[in-house]
């Protein structure tokens, strides 16, 4: 595939899956697909920083999260209206990335797991915070009254209608940035970055600009996901889940290509949603690890790069 | 946020209490540790082995054994299951974000393992243990956490001594370090990962056994210790064997302090902000 | 499509009333003709699932014993119930399955709080009635066509707590001081913000305030601080463990507070506890005179005891969430037989000026947020079991609130 | 790591052009450059001119400073005290990326290429950083002319693991060069490798030099030193020792007794 048509079939996808909406199909599929779409932002964005840059967060659910609250108490407390909260959800995330990054990106000896470990303790602080001050204060915030704008025919269409948008835009950044210079200079910092540093590579501005672009995008993400829950509390936002599942999502589709996180985003979700007939929860829920495991094990470098080799003994 | 000055009691007995759960934080990421930081591989599934083992504590202690006496059986086992899984993932080449995928797969097989056996309720083992206590110049010293605490130490410092006196221990560290070289000397990698994993295993079933016999079960609680035991891991330094208890000492004392003078609710705050500062300032050199 | 479904409706009709006919009054008709069916999600995996597991038994007993009656409108009854996984984003995309793709002809709701809501929302923009089991903050339910289970009436911050420190002053010790500990669980720590308020007004005194975070592991702090604070009486605002790992962190510095109430404990670990006698709590049944009375109850508590035994359950004795629960199915039924009608509007206005006879006594719907009278007893463990201590009306063989 | 002593080399061919340099302006002046880890002093006070054109080797026994020389010009390591001037500007307290910039490149003793990038994307970052190209695809074009320079365009789309030490280091080169330096450090890139590979790697530096790059040369590899170099600087715990041209220099009493210790002085 040229370099060019690329973003021509995100674009075009993207254009044919805006009409879903209208095929008549019952209105759950919007819902559906939305979780769908949503996920693939989150995983998505992830990767851009740290399936691209190796420099694993595991603090995605504290952008997310503060892309949620900040859209939640605009609309609550200070009526703004739903899409304009957006921007600010995504303004909101990507400042408190900055500052995380602008201390951690200066300290070299913060690398890989203990990385990790400091985003995920900026989760439960800031979770902490949220839950203990009026952004929450304990009770939750309730978005029940706020009304959701009428871009598409039903409220789920819009909400699939805003997560396609999103989505579209976030695998276009991901990929404009996987076939950059910006790119290139990521995943030199991925295997070597002393290294990368010395050959010419602003090592510090890349993971910095990475880290905000990533946190914009799971701060919209969190924005949408505000009024789609209706109901927010601390207690389901700020936990290990959101980072655990983007993980998973970006690893088992595969961290070196911009579509990787999607494809493994889907697939997950799919998989979680396959497993919910009641009487057999518990065994689906069985069954999905069986299939994580089956998968990890046949296909280490993800499902697209297993595609990819298929594809390419074929031919 | 209000500040009350705590009486000498009050802060001494909340202390103790905080190394009590931070020593539970250390033995589990004891395992968790050493398997991170010496076999590459972050076994997500150490929680589940832990609830697992606190499970068939809990349903051969109901049996009529003693729950300390469960050990023998389940210790045992754990490490059989543990060598067996680390098998599968030298077979495969695991790499470390990968096992991270393996293994959550597998701990959510687990917790379905657990629901159908003993059901999504509470469970809380009522041992002779759980009612005994002494008192110790003028604190209360609960004697489940007191087993949980010397547990942990005891095997926290076997592990170390282990790793720093022994052959065995040398190569294992070697192993981690330098594969290549590890095996030119004649370092039988494959039996050793096999021994350190099932070692982890065993170590995360005795955790379970301290779980069992002070805290109430549930299947999903297993995912409730995954933050705050990855937060000591990290924090003791990956490989490391006195880090996670030190880690997690420090953790469960802060948290304890914060809870004893100020609103509990902020307790996260204090311990992780305290560990983010560790981090930025002395980078690599934590405990 | 809808003359047909119409037309088949009628048909249907005419076969029961001729089946209706043929069997006479004194046995229950087979039901006949396609399944009602009746959809809701519970979160049968995730850390939800503990109660959702209740839920799920009430639900399947009383669709047998619904069947076993004749069914609804002389159809049978089908359950249509799928997992959430505890995810209130998941629960709001099953609703939208069970209505617009699975067709459902009712909606029951899940039990906690976020997916209750989640529900409410999917079926507002169906407009399909929405009765739901256990909403902690009736505030939070602003639509039309729902219709909670469980009575706790439209303001129980103010309603439950005024009950309790009822109960508390009509008790040989009535306290003076007060420490509140609660969880910052949003249904929590609302109810725990009202008890405050009530016993400022009340004139006892507050020695203590601790909130901790939901999933807080280390209760020793907490417990050794209520211990300093010396209250006469401590309100734990806890849900599911929390209670419990309270009152194990108290014994474990040998202290016991000489009166004790849990919001919204686990009910069979606290029970188990033998530190927990005297300990209060709320509820809205029990298997216990009189409550036994009530419609269906007796019967109920029977079968519950012997299927949750079955299933594994440590507590098999019928309260709050079993009691909602039982209840959300016998005000659907209500609805649909006083209407004799799959339509939700009708259910709805029905429901509204009716009362409905249920397992917690006759109850109304016509209050804020179609929220009735508040329905919530005070009880207590006394001899390894929950006895219900106020208000006298309810209590047994002269039970009564016992200080030590 | 082996400390070969000042053996007099012999092979004619390798000598040849060398010994005429052209004497350019100053392109690197080093001043009083310092650095100390943790208190323990690796460089004390040295004083180092580049001349444009030339190649410089940089000799000392192990622990002399050499490599943190390199490390602290390159920008890897910030220095204590002194300055640092590369054609007239001052690079002290500039980041690794900016001194990369502005024209200095360097190769690693130990190979580090980007393992999981081909071998010509690896080349091909070092085009796009160095600011020799600005997009990818226009990266990738001048980054096969460097794998032909060096004789690696057969292993473009091969992995650096791929590759044998010869090839690495020859990796390591074309990424230096491929961000068109005016100044190359090359820290030990003979170390470890054959004899008839040594000969095709100082054809190599010698062609780089042809290209217009001045070499900063860090060797052991006396026989390559002798061929190569038109002056050398040698360090000793962290001083200048002596300086000057090859032949000279390592005729003096005080390199010889650095090098092999008091017994020979």
């Amino acid at each position: 595939m040229s370099f060019r048509r690329t973003p021509w079939v995100i674009v075009l996808a993207g254009a044919a899956l805006a009409f879903v909406p209208q095929l008549g199909l019952p209105a759950f599929y919007d819902s559906l697909l939305y979780l769908m779409l949503h996920w693939v932002v989150l995983a998505t964005s992830w990767n851009i920083l740290s399936g691209y840059s190796g420099y694993f967060s595991f603090g995605h659910g504290a952008f997310f999260g503060a892309g949620i609250y900040t859209s939640a108490n605009l609309m609550a407390r200070h009526d703004w209206p739903f899409l304009w909260t957006l921007p600010a959800a995504a303004g909101v995330a990507a400042v408190l990335g900055v500052a995380l990054g602008a201390v951690v990106f200066r300290v070299k000896g913060v690398r890989g797991e203990l990385f990790a470990l400091l985003t995920l303790a900026i989760t439960f602080v800031i979770g902490t915070i949220v839950v203990n001050t009026p952004l929450d204060g304990g009770n939750g915030v309730s978005l029940a009254a706020v009304p959701v704008p009428k871009i598409g025919p039903t409220p789920s269409a819009t909400f699939y209608l805003l997560a396609l948008a999103a989505a579209v835009a976030t695998l276009l950044i991901a990929w404009a940035i996987q076939v950059s210079k910006f790119g290139a200079g990521l995943f030199a910092i991925h295997d070597d970055e002393d290294a990368a540093e010395v050959l010419g590579v602003p090592t510090y501005r890349y993971k910095l600009v990475a880290l905000a672009i990533s946190c914009a995008l799971a701060g919209m993400a969190g924005g949408i996901h505000a009024l789609f829950l209706s109901y927010v509390t601390a207690g389901d936002v700020f936990t290990i889940t959101v980072p655990l599942t983007v993980v998973l999502m970006s690893v088992l589709g595969g961290t070196r290509h911009w579509a990787g996180p999607a494809v493994g985003a889907v697939a997950i979700t799919g998989l979680l949603y396959s497993f919910t007939a009641a009487d057999h929860a518990v065994a689906g829920k069985a069954m999905i690890g069986v299939i994580l495991i089956v998968a990890i094990l046949f296909m280490p470098d993800g499902i697209l790069e297993r595609v990819r080799r298929l594809w390419q003994r074929r031919r | 946020m209000n500040f009350t000055l705590p009486s000498l009691s009050l802060l001494s007995q909340s202390i103790l209490s905080g190394i009590f759960v931070g020593a539970l934080y250390g033995l589990m990421g004891l395992g968790l540790s050493l398997s991170w930081g010496l076999l590459r591989l972050i076994n997500l599934a150490h929680f589940a082995f832990a609830f697992l083992a606190a499970y068939l504590c809990y349903q051969l202690s109901t049996m009529g054994m003693d729950p300390l006496l469960t050990m023998v059986v389940i210790v045992p086992a754990f490490f059989a299951l543990g060598a067996g899984l680390h098998w599968v993932m030298v077979r495969f080449r695991v790499m470390p974000f990968n096992s991270l995928l393996l293994t959550f797969g597998l701990t959510g097989i687990a917790e379905s393992v657990i629901q159908s056996i003993w059901t999504a309720d509470f469970r809380k083992l009522e041992s002779s243990y759980a009612q005994q206590k002494f008192k110790l110049a003028g604190l209360f010293v609960p004697v489940p956490e007191l087993i949980t605490l010397v547990l942990a130490v005891g095997l926290t410092f076997a592990v170390w001594a282990v790793l720093r006196y022994t052959d065995l221990g040398r190569a294992m560290r070697a192993a981690a370090q330098d594969a290549p070289v590890a095996a030119a000397f004649g370092v039988n990698q494959k039996a050793l990962g096999l021994a350190l994993a099932g070692t982890c295993a065993a170590l995360a079933s005795v955790a379970g056994v301290c779980l069992a016999l002070s805290f109430t079960l549930a299947p999903s609680q297993m995912y409730a210790w995954v933050g705050v035991v990855f937060a000591a891991v990290m924090l003791g330094g990956l490989g490391s064997a006195l880090g996670p208890l030190v880690a997690g000492t420090v953790i469960g004392i802060s948290e304890a302090i914060t809870m004893a003078v100020t609103a509990p609710s902020w307790a996260p705050i204090v311990s992780f902000t305290l560990l983010i500062v560790i981090l930025v300032l002395r980078p690599g050199k934590t405990a | 499509m809808k003359t047909g479904k119409l037309s088949g409706l009628d048909r249907r009709a005419a076969v029961a009333a001729i089946a209706f006919a043929a069997s006479g009054f004194a046995f229950a008709q087979q039901p006949s003709g396609p399944p009602i069916r009746i959809g809701s999600t519970l979160a049968l995996t995730g850390p939800l699932s503990a109660t959702a597991q209740i839920h799920k038994l009430v639900g399947e007993i009383y669709v047998e014993q619904l069947n076993k009656r004749g069914g609804l409108l002389g159809r049978p009854v089908e359950w249509v119930v799928k997992d959430d996984q505890s995810k209130p984003d998941l629960a709001r995309t099953l609703y939208e399955q069970l209505v617009t793709a699975d067709k459902v002809d009712l909606l029951m709701g899940p039990y906690a709080t976020g997916a209750i809501l989640s529900a409410m929302g999917v079926a507002q923009r169906y407009n399909k009635v929405l009765v739901h089991h256990t909403l902690g903050i009736p505030s939070l339910a602003k639509y039309d066509m729902q219709f909670p289970a469980w009575s706790i009436g439209s303001d129980p911050a103010t309603t439950v707590p005024n009950t309790l420190f009822d109960a508390l002053a009509a008790s040989p010790k009535p306290p003076k001081t007060v420490a509140v500990v609660t969880s910052k669980f949003p249904s929590i720590q609302f109810m725990s913000a009202g008890a405050r308020e009530v016993l400022k007004k009340r004139g006892l005194t507050e020695v203590l305030f601790l909130e901790w975070d939901f999933g807080n592991r280390d209760f020793g702090p907490i417990a050794n601080r209520v211990k300093d604070a010396k209250p006469d009486f401590v309100w734990v605002g806890a849900i599911g463990l929390e209670g419990n790992l309270l009152l194990d962190a108290m014994k474990k510095i040998d202290y016991l507070p000489p009166q004790h109430f849990y919001l919204y404990p686990a009910p069979g670990p606290l029970l188990a506890s033998p530190d927990a006698r005297n300990a209060l709590s709320a509820t809205i049944f029990e298997g216990q005179p009189p409550f036994t009375s009530n419609l269906g109850a007796a019967e109920f508590v029977k079968i519950y005891g012997e299927r949750a035994a079955r299933a594994g359950f440590t507590d098999t004795s019928v309260e709050t969430q079993a009691a909602a629960s039982y209840t959300a199915w016998q005000i659907l039924e209500a609805g649909v037989v006083g209407t004799k009608s799959l339509d939700d509007k009708a259910i709805a206005n029905y429901l509204k000026t009716h009362k409905v006879d249920t397992l917690q006594g006759k109850l109304r719907f016509d209050g804020t947020g179609n929220f009735g009278d508040d329905l919530m007893r005070i009880k207590q463990i006394q001899d390894g079991k929950w006895v219900v201590v106020w208000p006298k009306e309810v209590t047994a063989g002269g039970a009564k609130l016992l200080a030590p | 790591m082996r400390a070969d002593g000042p053996t007099p080399l012999t092979e004619a061919p390798l000598r040849a052009a060398t010994t005429t340099g052209a004497r350019g302006d100053v392109l690197l002046r080093v001043q009083g450059l310092s650095k100390s880890f943790k208190g323990v002093r690796a460089l004390g006070g040295v004083d180092v001119e580049v001349r444009r054109g030339e190649i410089l080797g940089l000799l000392g026994p192990n622990g002399s400073g050499k490599s943190t020389f390199i490390n602290v010009v390159s920008g890897h390591f910030a220095p204590t005290a002194g300055s640092i001037w590369f054609e007239g500007r001052c690079l002290n307290g500039l980041p690794a990326h900016r001194i990369a910039g502005s024209g200095i490149a360097r190769t690693y003793q130990i190979p580090r290429p980007f393992g999981h990038l081909s071998v010509l994307q690896n080349v091909a970052v070092a085009t796009m950083f160095g600011g020799a190209a600005r997009n990818p695809a226009a990266a990738c074009r001048q980054a096969m002319r460097w794998l032909e320079f060096t004789g690696l365009e057969d292993k473009a789309g091969a992995r650096p693991d791929d590759l044998n030490l010869h090839q690495r280091k020859f990796l390591e080169l074309a990424r230096a060069l491929a961000a068109r330096p005016r100044l190359v450090l090359l820290d030990e890139v003979l170390c470890g490798l054959t004899p008839s590979e040594i000969d095709d790697a100082v054809a190599l530096i010698r062609r780089i030099r042809d290209q217009g790059s001045t070499i900063v040369f860090v060797e052991h590899v006396m026989r390559a030193v002798m061929a190569l170099t038109d002056r050398i600087v040698v360090l000793n715990h962290g001083e200048l020792l002596a300086e000057g041209a090859v032949g000279d220099v390592m005729k003096r009493p005080e390199v010889m007794t650095a090098y092999l210790g008091k017994a020979h002085a």
